[in-house]
């Protein structure tokens, strides 16, 4: 039983206080796009993360899937419903009234 | 106590001297009444002048078969609830067809002259009479309850029901009677007696003023001879009745007169007393007052 | 044996299949989906054959090669093929139903619907908790795409929006789930259902405190599958949106699997989770049912009744500890009666337009349709001969047996909650206007609801066989009585006079083969209800046609109870009592305006059928079986508390002051011939319980009050306001039926006097109150029949025209008001006699106050009627029909027969009752019988009034030979002419100085009570439901405070 | 007096609504919260494998032959599962279709404005494109051998056909042989499957082929048959995903 | 001192309280389903952490870990391949739900989840 290293104890810290940071950032981003990049930079750096606790395949997957594929979804469907037309222009309008609101607060 | 063939004259002799006696005696009533009022009266064979003219009508008319049958079962329910009781006690003559049931008996058959001659009444198709009827039915319903407690207190205080054995055990003194041995029974019977009787106050129902005479509006003639007649016998009949089960019965004919005759006098004095009542007055009164008295009774039993 | 497994591999291979398909084959995909979701049934009802007629242990399948727990496998067992039957057949059948929309949609909709039936009979198979995982979520994905089948016909986007929502509640549940497997991995090193149960318990110090959390949340997940409330929100707009085929396989299937997941699941928990897994599914049951009650969409209402069911046999899975070896028995007949029978809804919700609980109306014209709805309504209630029954049979005694008597309770009262919006339901569609839209008779749409139906009578056929495999009771479907009623349904085309002379015949014959076995007292019963059954059904020879659904319902009250007096034991007693229940609801429903009046009707009885099945319940303590008898043997605490129950269930029928106010309406509105059945015949079934009841348990102290005096109280009010409230009726056959409480309220203050006298007067009541009843509904009936009219004020002067009615209503009012010298008298006679001995002296006041009442209402039904003026618009009225009149002439002839000779009757009670109360009996010399305090001579009394009255009506005929009859306005009316009939009939009002002085007596205090509690469970349902605000975010809220409240409540209790 | 009112207390109520719903979530996650706590600080890592991880320890390499162990166990022990996983990605792919294929843009809808395609992402796409699939191939033949396998693979098989989407966002796939391709890789893993149960010792099982030696490509039975027509499948899954979501007009 | 399990778990916990917070707060269903995936992100990273052991190698046999010594050198592989199904069934829900988000905005013209209560009571 080798004890941590410092280093990768570090690594480990400033992944997840990334991911959590990204993770709010996702959950607070004033525009849609920006949400939805944050996410795909949680599952990223969750995938680094996957490394690190010795699990490579899901890294992989992580990284393919849970960061790549899924975000480019979001992206397509976000541009569908912006081409649509209808309303699409304030996609974000509920949310922004909303984050207007508190902005006052 | 059973049938046998000469109990049928007997019968009968009782019946023809309650007959003449009921006549008599409601003329008898009338007359103080109207002196009292300081007026002068019938004379006291009047009932029998009115009979003899109704027997006597040529013409006559019928709404039908209930109609028809109306005064039949009226005068069917006075005779025959004279008969079911003694009305002399320790008297095998005038001891009647008692031996056909016991007071329950007596104290349905009330009803059935009440009914037929609601029914009879009610083909003429007159509103009136309809009108008489419901008042009757309604303000009767009532002022027999306090009566029916009396009769049942009575009965629990000697454990039978049959007459006979009622009045034998208020022999032996007046003490004994039970209008000393139970007073609460007595009272309360003694006000249902009033609503029975048809006088004032309780005598809207036939309402000599607002309705011609109430249920017998159409009667005429013979029908309403056969009433008269039934008049005569009924009131008598049931105060046998009150007399046996509250006032020791009658051991003889002038002891049956004066107790009848009291009787009747303390509904007709009352009468001449007291204004008349409406329907649901006359029905509050009697919860009211002769109700929680018949309660009393037969809790006190 | 085809293994299980190609249930699984089937499916995929037939979806996989698909796309090679072209978009154009759409005949032929769908022609490969029934095929293969016909193979998945094949293969689960050769296994169920095979676990069923042999005595085979539950098989194993391993995949890849290894044995578990290294990889996943599978089993089936019994339960595992009945479910996965079930699953596959509702797949199949929903499929058929789905026909247009999946063949609109293509082959991708046929893969998605093979994927979701498969992936619902995986849950089933699995023994993996992670497969488990693997399977749910494909359910849910599944069911997400399928809810988007009814886009293709509705274009508003509300599937879309319950899809979502669906969605959104499962990305929670998933998350939950995910995190509970892998920690109780984690703790048990393994992920095999069966191994983790076993390591579990070994568990210790943190590990088990570490798995039982895991445990909780993967337990919550499922479990909120199941849709408890509150969490439920989505799940409800699923069933309003999707198709209703997809709702059926939601609902049965998806609800069975679920729940058999949560069962393999409570393996592992063990018996500590068994008390959450009752109080989730016990107030889901409540709350569910209580929802549905104010519902108007009937996808939706059945949707709240899904929910409601499976939250019962959640409940009931939650009471394994106790339900022991019987757990599959009442746990799966609960679950398959509401599976089919909540599918063949949702069919038959496929073939109705419009969503309105009314728009069912359509399915009038549909006998089969109809009694398909009847079927399933009563399988969901619980009623016999359905499993459901047996079911709730056993899980109720058990639970009495061990003293759980609040779950016990509970599971009564949501089951009356849904008893009453599914038979208002069915109310409506028996009376509700027909909409204009047809039944949608597609044949692949109604073979689904012929499926179903067919499935409901065979479960009830294997679970009557089942019962008498475990409990040795018989099979209800193969008693006699209960065949020979369902045999009117095939007999339904045949014309109704031929199916009135089978239904008598049949009636005279059970006699005849069954009257050795009564004893004197059970005679008069029988004699009542068989003899005097078929003399009422003379009067049905009037009906024309077919008389559609007459026979059935009213063979299956006489069935009912001809069982009842033949039962011994408190099954046979209590199967005897649902269904002369249920088949006199029929009857009464088949009146013109009955609906509000059957829906309280039934809502009563079924109320009073709980509480007497509670004290059957209670009384048993776990005895298999358990005599009528043996309730005597009872002893305190147990012994007041089942006659309490008892006795109220009893008085629920009898009508008693306060739980009478249904029959009224119930006898008012029932057809001419239905009133003098429910009436005479029927009111009997009561007094019948109450009589086994007092003659076992005779008198009980209840925390120092003398239960029989609070009966005796109860029967003078009864009597007393009964009474009064006949007097102020318009309607003749209201005024009949509030006189039948005044004198069912007679008879059970007789009974309750617990003497020789009352017991006779009581049983003499019995025996009249058929008689003049009877008679008398038949008399008014046929007026009624006659005039148009039953407000007797618009009546008048029908003597002359229907003379053999008026004749026949005189007796009768003789009869009742118990003047001599007709019958009643002697009732009346026993009666005072029999007071005179009791001890109680108030109540008899009261009983006294309602004798004289009597006469009220007696002498306006007569009068109103048949006396008075006669209107113009009756002037040609005729007399009632042959058929109607017969008996009433038949009843005349027995009334005056029992008048002079009671003795034919009595003496025999009489000298029975001995056995019983030995001192007080009568003494019969020749015709006089004598009392202990008096007399009575029937012949003397009828020769003496005949006599009399003969000799006088001779007289009146002498004197008054020349009387001529005059027209009918011919009175003198405040010397006028009178102007019209209907101004001079009094009528209207007719007692208004007795409203005046005693009307607040008659204040409708039951009446407000009872709606008052209606009102307040619709309220209360209105408000909850409000709780569901559409919002698939609120549902999420819902979904985790639920999930925390149950882990506060369930965790905080646990060690 | 009173509109201005009503719409300003429509506005306050509708803050307030939102202030009252963050407020409730806050507590509910704190709720959650506690529960995930009691959950982490329970926790003990293991120190020994437990028994099932110690069966695959030391089995894998003799029963199946394959170096990769989750490969072992995503496609042999658990390959029910996987089958499981696979289904749920084809009707999601299915549904997915179904839904947007049902919701056909009205004709007259203004034409999405598309920025012209540079020149360098054409062109590269199209170079990119046949390595990208070689790559993907190559994660999924050697699932049992390296880390990745078919997922893996799968999806980068579908990035491939996403560079193509993007550089041609008018290209038209051709659904059909997505679906061909869908459907025979996933029949012929249902019917290996099958064949484990009539060949080998039961459903799934790999043994239908020598697992051969260990470390080597042809080797662990059918793993990598399997696998590859996972990769298959799956990128076919993935990309007619895509393809569903991107496309603006029906096909 | 804290193991990397524990460290990671912690993370994960925490992005699916985050995710949840979103879901349960943002009314837009892109921006919910965007919450979603970080929770599922959160889950994948808790599976796995469970499953880790100091100080082991990840679960494939190579040179470095012969097959003979797997039991003492590798980390419990069990996790890791139900992290493997997870991540791609979840990403099956978000496409789905993308497209039912793609569907409704078509149809109701919004992405309000608070606008899509037609069937509520």
């Amino acid at each position: 039983m080798s004890p941590m290293s410092p280093l990768v104890f570090g690594i480990t810290l400033v992944l997840c206080i990334t991911m959590i940071g990204a993770a709010l950032m996702a959950i607070r981003a004033k525009r849609l796009p920006v949400a939805i990049l944050a996410a795909g930079l949680v599952s990223l750096v969750a995938s680094i993360l996957f490394l690190v606790l010795a699990a490579p395949d899901v890294a992989m997957t992580e990284a393919a899937i849970g960061s790549g594929l899924t975000t480019f979804l979001f992206f397509f469907v976000l541009a569908r419903i912006r081409g649509a037309g209808h309303g699409g222009a304030n996609i974000d309008a509920d949310n922004e009234a909303d984050n207007k609101a508190d902005s006052h607060d | 106590m059973s049938f046998d063939w000469m109990k049928i004259p007997y019968a009968l002799l009782t019946v023809f001297i309650v007959f003449n006696y009921g006549l008599l005696l409601g003329a008898l009533i009338q007359k103080i009444g109207a002196r009292a009022g300081r007026r002068h009266g019938i004379p006291i064979w009047q009932n029998y002048i009115d009979l003899i003219k109704n027997y006597g009508q040529r013409t006559s008319i019928t709404h039908g078969v209930m109609f028809y049958l109306g005064p039949v079962f009226r005068l069917t329910g006075g005779i025959g609830l004279l008969l079911f009781v003694p009305t002399i006690y320790g008297s095998y003559m005038f001891s009647n067809l008692s031996f056909a049931g016991d007071l329950i008996l007596a104290l349905y058959f009330v009803f059935f002259g009440t009914l037929g001659m609601a029914l009879g009444a009610g083909e003429s198709g007159h509103p009136h009479a309809a009108i008489g009827i419901t008042r009757g039915l309604s303000q009767v319903s009532v002022a027999e309850l306090p009566f029916a407690l009396a009769v049942f207190a009575v009965a629990l205080q000697y454990q039978t029901l049959s007459v006979t054995d009622i009045v034998a055990a208020q022999q032996g003194g007046m003490l004994n009677w039970t209008l000393f041995t139970n007073p609460l029974a007595v009272a309360a019977a003694m006000l249902a007696f009033l609503g029975s009787m048809m006088r004032p106050p309780f005598d809207v129902v036939i309402a000599p003023q607002e309705i011609p005479i109430g249920p017998p509006t159409e009667y005429h003639s013979a029908y309403l001879a056969l009433m008269q007649t039934n008049r005569a016998i009924f009131p008598v009949a049931k105060m046998v009745i009150y007399m046996n089960l509250f006032f020791g019965g009658a051991t003889s004919w002038p002891e049956f007169a004066v107790k009848v005759f009291l009787l009747y006098l303390f509904s007709a004095f009352v009468g001449v007393c007291f204004p008349r009542f409406r329907v649901e007055q006359s029905i509050r009164w009697f919860l009211i007052w002769a109700v929680p008295l018949g309660v009393l009774a037969i809790l006190w039993v | 044996m085809v293994s299980a497994l190609h249930i699984i591999t089937a499916a995929l291979a037939a979806a996989f299949l698909m796309g090679l398909l072209k978009e154009q084959q759409r005949g032929l995909a769908f022609g490969i989906t029934l095929v293969t979701l016909a193979f998945m049934s094949w293969i689960s009802a050769g296994w169920l054959w095979t676990f069923a007629s042999t005595d085979t242990a539950a098989v194993e399948i391993f995949t890849a090669g290894t044995q578990p727990p290294f990889a996943i496998n599978l089993r089936i067992g019994l339960a595992e093929a009945a479910l996965t039957l079930l699953i596959n057949l509702t797949g199949l059948f929903s499929a058929l139903a789905l026909k247009d929309t999946l063949l609109a949609l293509g082959r991708r909709a046929m893969a998605v619907w093979l994927v979701a039936v498969m992936a619902l009979s995986g849950i089933v198979l699995t023994r993996d908790l992670f497969n488990l995982f693997v399977f749910f979520e494909m359910t849910v994905i599944a069911t997400a795409g399928l809810v988007l089948l009814s886009e293709h016909s509705k274009n508003d986007g509300q599937a879309l929006a319950a899809g979502f929502k669906y969605l959104v509640v499962s990305q929670f549940i998933s998350a939950f789930l995910l995190i509970g497997i892998i920690f109780a991995y984690h703790t048990t090193g393994t992920l095999n259902i069966d191994g983790m149960a076993a390591a579990a318990p070994l568990l210790s110090g943190s590990a088990a405190q570490a798995f039982s959390l895991a445990f909780f949340l993967i337990f919550i997940a499922i479990v909120a599958e199941l849709k408890p409330f509150p969490a439920n929100g989505w799940a409800l707009d699923i069933y309003e949106s999707a198709h209703p085929a997809f709702s059926a396989l939601f609902s049965a299937a998806t609800g069975a699997a679920a729940l058999f997941a949560v069962d393999k699941l409570l393996l592992i928990g063990g018996d500590a989770w068994l008390p959450m897994a009752t109080g989730i599914g016990i107030i889901t049951f409540i709350a569910a049912n209580l929802l549905a009650l104010p519902q108007t969409n009937d996808r939706r209402l059945l949707g709240y009744s899904s929910i409601a069911q499976t939250g019962l046999i959640l409940a009931v899975l939650g009471q394994r500890d106790i339900l022991g070896d019987h757990t599959l028995y009442i746990a799966g007949g609960l679950l398959l009666s509401h599976a089919v029978a909540k599918a063949g809804l949702f069919w038959l919700s496929g073939l109705i337009a419009e969503r309105g609980l009314e728009a069912w109306a359509a399915l009038r014209g549909h006998p089969v349709l109809i009694f398909a709805f009847v079927s399933f309504i009563c399988m969901l209630t619980g009623l016999p001969p359905f499993p459901g029954f047996y079911a709730k049979w056993e899980l109720i005694h058990l639970l009495a047996g061990e003293g759980r008597i609040a779950l016990l309770g509970l599971i009564l009262l949501g089951a009356l909650i849904e008893a009453g919006y599914l038979f208002r339901w069915f109310g409506y569609i028996m009376k509700r206007e027909a909409p204009a839209e047809v039944v949608d008779n597609a044949a692949h749409k109604v073979v689904a609801v012929i499926a179903a139906l067919a499935a409901a009578w065979a479960l009830s056929l294997v679970w009557g066989e089942l019962s008498v495999l475990q409990f040795e009771r018989g099979n209800l479907l193969l008693a006699l009585p209960l065949l020979f009623a369902l045999t009117f349904l095939a007999l339904d085309p045949l014309p109704a006079w031929l199916k009135n002379t089978l239904a008598i015949a049949g009636l005279l014959a059970w006699f005849y083969l069954t009257y050795t076995e009564y004893d004197p007292l059970r005679m008069i019963f029988a004699v009542i209800f068989l003899i005097g059954g078929s003399l009422t059904l003379l009067a049905s020879y009037h009906a024309h046609g077919q008389r559609s659904g007459f026979y059935p319902s009213a063979m299956l009250m006489f069935a009912g109870l001809a069982m009842l007096i033949r039962a011994t034991d408190t099954f046979d007693f209590f199967v005897a009592w649902e269904l002369l229940t249920v088949g006199s609801y029929f009857l009464i429903l088949r009146g013109k305006h009955s609906e509000p009046h059957a829906l309280s009707y039934i809502l009563f009885s079924l109320g009073g059928a709980f509480l007497i099945l509670a004290g059957f319940a209670l009384a048993t303590q776990g005895a298999p079986h358990f005599d009528l008898s043996a309730l005597a043997d009872l002893v305190q605490p147990l012994a007041p508390w089942v006659f309490l129950l008892l006795a109220i269930g009893f008085m629920t029928k009898t009508a008693a002051i306060g739980l009478h106010i249904w029959l009224p309406g119930a006898h008012a509105e029932a057809e001419t011939d239905v009133s003098p059945m429910v009436s005479g015949i029927l009111l009997k079934a009561g007094l019948y319980g109450l009589i086994v009841l007092l003659l076992t348990m005779g008198r009980q102290d209840f925390y120092g009050v003398e239960l029989i005096n609070v009966m005796l109280w109860i029967g003078a009010i009864t009597a007393l306001i009964g009474n009064l409230l006949a007097i102020f009726q318009e309607d003749a056959k209201r005024l009949l039926a509030y006189s039948s409480i005044g004198q069912m309220g007679y008879a059970m203050f007789g009974l309750a006097l617990m003497n020789h006298l009352g017991w006779l007067m009581a049983l003499m009541f019995v025996i009249n109150h058929y008689v003049y009843k009877s008679m008398l509904f038949l008399s008014i009936g046929g007026v009624a029949k006659r005039t148009g009219t039953r407000e007797m004020y618009r009546m008048g002067g029908l003597i002359t025209l229907m003379p053999l009615s008026f004749i026949a209503t005189l007796i009768g009012i003789i009869a009742v008001s118990g003047v001599p010298p007709l019958s009643g008298f002697g009732g009346r006679w026993i009666f005072y006699n029999a007071i005179l001995t009791a001890e109680a002296r108030l109540p008899m006041v009261i009983i006294f106050l309602a004798g004289p009442i009597a006469f009220l209402y007696l002498f306006r039904l007569i009068y109103t009627i048949f006396l008075g003026q006669l209107k113009d618009e009756f002037r040609r009225v005729k007399e009632a029909p042959f058929w109607i009149v017969l008996p009433q002439m038949i009843y005349v002839a027995i009334l005056l027969v029992v008048a002079v000779v009671p003795g034919l009757v009595l003496r025999h009670v009489d000298s029975y009752l001995n056995a019983f109360f030995p001192n007080g009996g009568l003494v019969w010399e020749g015709s006089t019988i004598t009392s202990q305090f008096g007399y009575w001579n029937p012949v003397a009394i009828m020769i003496i009034v005949g006599v009399i009255f003969m000799t006088l009506f001779a007289w009146l005929l002498f004197v008054n030979r020349r009387a001529q009859k005059v027209k009918q306005f011919n009175i003198v009316f405040s010397a006028e002419r009178p102007f019209r009939p209907e101004t001079t009939h009094f009528a209207w009002n007719f007692f208004a100085p007795y409203r005046k002085a005693l009307g607040f007596l008659t204040l409708p205090l039951a009446t407000m009570f009872w709606s008052t509690v209606t009102d307040l469970l619709h309220t209360a349902g209105d408000l909850a439901r409000r709780f569901y605000t559409g919002n698939g975010q609120t549902y999420a809220f819902h979904l985790l405070a639920f999930v925390m409240i149950v882990y506060l409540f369930g965790m905080g209790v646990r060690p | 007096m009173v509109a201005p009112i009503s719409t300003l207390t429509t506005r306050q109520t509708t803050r307030q609504t939102h202030m009252i719903k963050r407020a409730i979530a806050l507590l509910l996650l704190f709720a959650v919260g506690t529960l995930f706590a009691s959950l982490l600080l329970g926790y003990v890592p293991d120190s020994e494998l437990n028994h099932t991880a110690r069966y695959y320890a030391e089995r894998t390499a003799g029963d199946v032959g394959a170096a990769n162990i989750v490969t072992a166990i995503v496609v042999t022990y658990r390959g029910l599962d996987t089958l499981g996983e696979v289904t749920v990605l084809f009707i999601s792919a299915a549904i997915v279709g179904l839904v947007l294929a049902q919701d056909r843009l009205p004709s007259d809808a203004p034409r999405q404005p598309r920025v012209p395609v540079s020149e360098l992402l054409s062109t590269g796409s199209r170079a990119l494109t046949p390595l990208i699939l070689l790559l993907g191939v190559y994660v999924f033949v050697n699932g049992h051998l390296t880390p990745g396998g078919g997922f893996q693979g799968g999806a980068i098989v579908a990035s491939g056909m996403l560079l193509l989407l993007l550089a041609d966002p008018l290209k038209q796939f051709s659904h059909q042989l997505i679906s061909v391709l869908e459907s025979l890789s996933g029949l012929l893993f249902v019917g290996i499957g099958v064949l484990g149960v009539l060949l080998a010792g039961g459903f799934l099982d790999n043994r239908l082929l020598p697992i051969g030696t260990l470390g080597e490509l042809f080797s662990a039975g059918v793993i990598p048959v399997i696998y590859s027509l996972i990769g298959l499948k799956v990128g076919a899954e993935f990309s007619s995903m895509l393809a569903s979501l991107s496309e603006t007009e029906e096909t | 001192m804290i193991s990397l399990a524990q460290m990671a778990m912690a993370a994960g916990f925490i992005l699916i309280l985050i995710g949840f917070y979103g879901a349960l707060t943002q009314r837009n269903l892109l921006r919910m389903i965007v919450a979603f995936t970080i929770a599922d992100t959160g889950v994948n990273i808790v599976l796995v952490a469970v499953g880790h052991m100091r100080g082991r190698t990840a679960p494939i046999l190579d040179v470095a870990v012969p097959a003979a010594d797997a039991v003492a050198r590798v980390i419990d592989p069990v996790p890791q391949a139900l992290v493997l199904t997870a991540i791609v069934i979840g990403l099956g829900v978000t496409a789905l739900m993308l497209a039912y988000a793609l569907k409704l905005h078509a149809r109701k013209h919004t992405l309000d989840i608070a606008k899509m209560t037609e069937l509520k009571w």
